[in-house]
């Protein structure tokens, strides 16, 4: 059996690469890899594209990895939220990118992308600015834009048990885009609570089946 | 060259006057997704025994109250706007992308929607203020776009007099004519092929005022209800 | 709470159409709304279009509904199994249309459709027969065609468990296609075998949810 | 106008010896979809150390063996060739749709069809003999398309004598460039930028035998092995 299970914070964050475009996961406060990007923090990775629905709040998370200069241009929903002062700053400032997506548009290019596909027609954003040099079709009488896949070189990803061969469940809402980005990705790190036996997970129940983790660390919280 | 309009030096319904009204308007069996802001206020008066099965784009189908008690409060169970919440019985966790199916997909029944404008063709505009360079967009586009009737909720005037209740829109569009009810601190409007009706005014105002306090001409049924709230 | 438990096959069949796109659930023998399609065909409806993998084998279930009359046209991406006589039959004789569809796209063009999506582009056909008529993309050097979504009047599925608001589990590999009719439909109608309590499925494990769930008929089998 | 081909009059490999020395190549570690028939015998020379990931299409991730009871045999629990199976420890199902995008996705490391016709170029058809109206395409043209490598097996001659191995389809194509190796019942084929490559060839038969049987040039490399199956 493969092994994908990090020895540590280190050796699951040195997969990682300058430039690349890196999904991560969590909405609010539920299903955020906190640890592993505190590891992509103390990285020295430059030039990282970051896929998350903000753009960080406070001074931990994202908002610290922008801090610490590793975020070239960040892809969001929602960037510009109350306490999001550090991703404020930096953008009037010039210091980083940005690309507002709307926020289903932004699962669902992520989707198409773990799904093999080279884009989806899309009703959200018809007539408004995001549909600026998209090309427009009209399907049975309804509009809509043609949208591209995102796909991940890596995913950051948080979820609540894993078993040795790297299937995963989450918990209550902080499921939400953390299933998404572990197929959107060509490499997925995921951030578990706990390790359980093989077999401890209903296959019935699984989320992210296996073939979607290539590495997973064990926090134990 | 800009509009200004005005609000009547008379009192307007409050944040919680306006939420009680709009969920007078909640049918049972609904399923309904609920903004930030005054929509996630008009929910808690929704009377219990209606059952209005409540979807927050972050992936619950079945979204309940806040816990009663703090140490129930789950940092994996918020809202998208990531105040903390319950799961009703029968409810479901879902990821984001089946979630935004559901919206896209026709089988919200309604959105409720904070607002910066609507015009009365039924465009929304919520989510950039004229000459920024960018903006929150949210889950708002994809809701707007695929829920089968969209409330929205805000005040009928602005701080400055810009108009919100309008022709046509002068701020960035979310989706095109998608708006069917707007709720205000002045007056409840339906949005018909012909434009705005006045469906109800706020107690204490007249239809003039309301009209005054508008960038668009309101139709007016035969009769002008007040609004019980 | 809305009441979706039909009190008899004839009432949960009673919705249905003439030339209605019907979608029908199953793959072999797992997961087929084995019922239901017998309650179709005692229907007299006429005219329909049924989405399945296959075009009936036997003289049971799809191929009963072919000698029925009840159908016009089969969307199919494997209609020719070996026995499959009835559809052969009727297929040479000029009485039924056919549209053949790989597999994976007619998954995709229903998980579309339910999805509110105006269409997708695949790599899935490029450079086949399949891709004559539809439009020929290049995305990041790779080739794709555009296929449409497809939605259902009705899905007529099967399912292991549903709860009284009508959430819904499967079982193993009769999960199968399923679910995602389950959310392409106008009115989706399930064939249940056990109906549980509210609160006895797991939220974190509910494979569709009560929304996409018009009807459930529960067979106690 | 029709080219024929001829195979040699000499014993050539069986089913059950194509199956195996398939199953030589697939690797630990790897995911992999197995067709109908052959291919599926294939699965069952794998060394049960080797830990191969078998995906079927119809949403099983973790496919095993059929059961060794009749009596565990379960309607629910069948493959995509509508045999019983089993799931394997580490096992998870999924709806087809999940199932195909894991197939396109890029997930595969490979993908084992039968074949009518293989090309020089990597072009498959597997689902429709030429002039018929129609065909079964099931699966193929997703997991042809998304395996990262396609091992087609087949025999190497049509009992017609019409070519399997050929330099361009004359059946209608499934998949346009995708088949990276060919196992028959007379040898084991690369498929590289250059066209065939003769790896292998069945004991007690000639490379001029192979070459015969084929309506493509094969390159030979500098050594030709003998099929150890």
């Amino acid at each position: 059996m493969k092994k994908k299970k990090a020895a540590s914070l280190e050796e699951a964050i040195s997969h990682l690469r300058d430039e690349s475009i890196v999904l991560i996961g969590g909405f609010g406060y539920g299903g955020v890899p906190e640890q592993l990007i505190e590891g992509v923090c103390s990285s020295g990775l430059r030039g990282l594209t970051i896929v998350n629905n903000n753009a960080g709040t406070g001074h931990t998370g994202i908002a610290r990895l922008l801090e610490e200069g590793c975020v070239g241009k960040m892809i969001c929903s929602f960037p510009f939220a109350s306490e999001s002062h550090v991703f404020k700053e930096m953008y009037a400032a010039g210091k980083v990118d940005l690309e507002v997506v709307p926020q289903g548009t932004m699962a669902e290019r992520m989707r198409n992308a773990g799904a093999g596909l080279g884009g989806f027609l899309t009703p959200t954003g018809v007539g408004t600015e995001i549909a600026e040099g998209k090309p427009e079709f009209e399907v049975d009488g309804k509009k809509y834009i043609l949208e591209k896949p995102l796909r991940g070189d890596f995913a950051l990803i948080k979820a609540y048990k894993v078993d040795p061969r790297g299937n995963l469940i989450y918990r209550k809402a902080a499921r939400n885009i953390n299933p998404v980005m572990a197929m959107a990705a060509d490499f997925t790190i995921a951030e578990v609570s706990e390790e359980v036996p093989m077999d401890a997970l209903d296959p019935e129940a699984i989320v992210t089946p296996s073939v979607y983790v290539d590495c997973f660390y064990v926090t134990g919280g | 060259m800009t509009v200004k309009v005005t609000a009547p030096d008379k009192p307007l319904l409050s944040r919680d006057q306006m939420a009680k009204r709009l969920a007078q308007d909640l049918e049972a069996d609904w399923v309904v997704n609920i903004g930030i802001g005054i929509p996630t206020q008009a929910v808690a008066y929704v009377p219990k025994e209606r059952d209005v099965i409540l979807h927050s784009e972050n992936g619950i189908i079945g979204m309940g109250p806040p816990p009663e008690r703090e140490e129930d409060i789950d940092r994996d169970l918020m809202s998208a706007g990531k105040g903390p919440v319950t799961l009703m019985p029968g409810g479901a966790y879902v990821h984001h992308a089946d979630s935004f199916s559901l919206a896209r997909g026709g089988r919200l029944d309604c959105a409720v929607l904070g607002a910066y404008q609507v015009a009365s063709n039924g465009d929304l505009a919520n989510w950039k203020v004229p000459g920024a360079s960018s903006g929150n967009i949210g889950g708002a586009m994809d809701i707007a776009v695929g829920a089968k009737q969209v409330f929205a909720i805000m005040t009928h005037v602005s701080k400055d007099g810009t108009p919100k209740v309008v022709d046509r829109l002068t701020y960035p569009p979310t989706a095109l004519g998608v708006v069917t009810r707007v709720y205000t601190d002045m007056a409840v409007l339906s949005v018909t092929p012909d434009g705005f009706v006045l469906e109800e005014v706020a107690p204490g105002l007249t239809v003039d005022d309301v009209q005054a306090a508008c960038d668009a001409k309101l139709i007016l049924p035969s009769e002008v209800r007040t609004i019980a709230a």
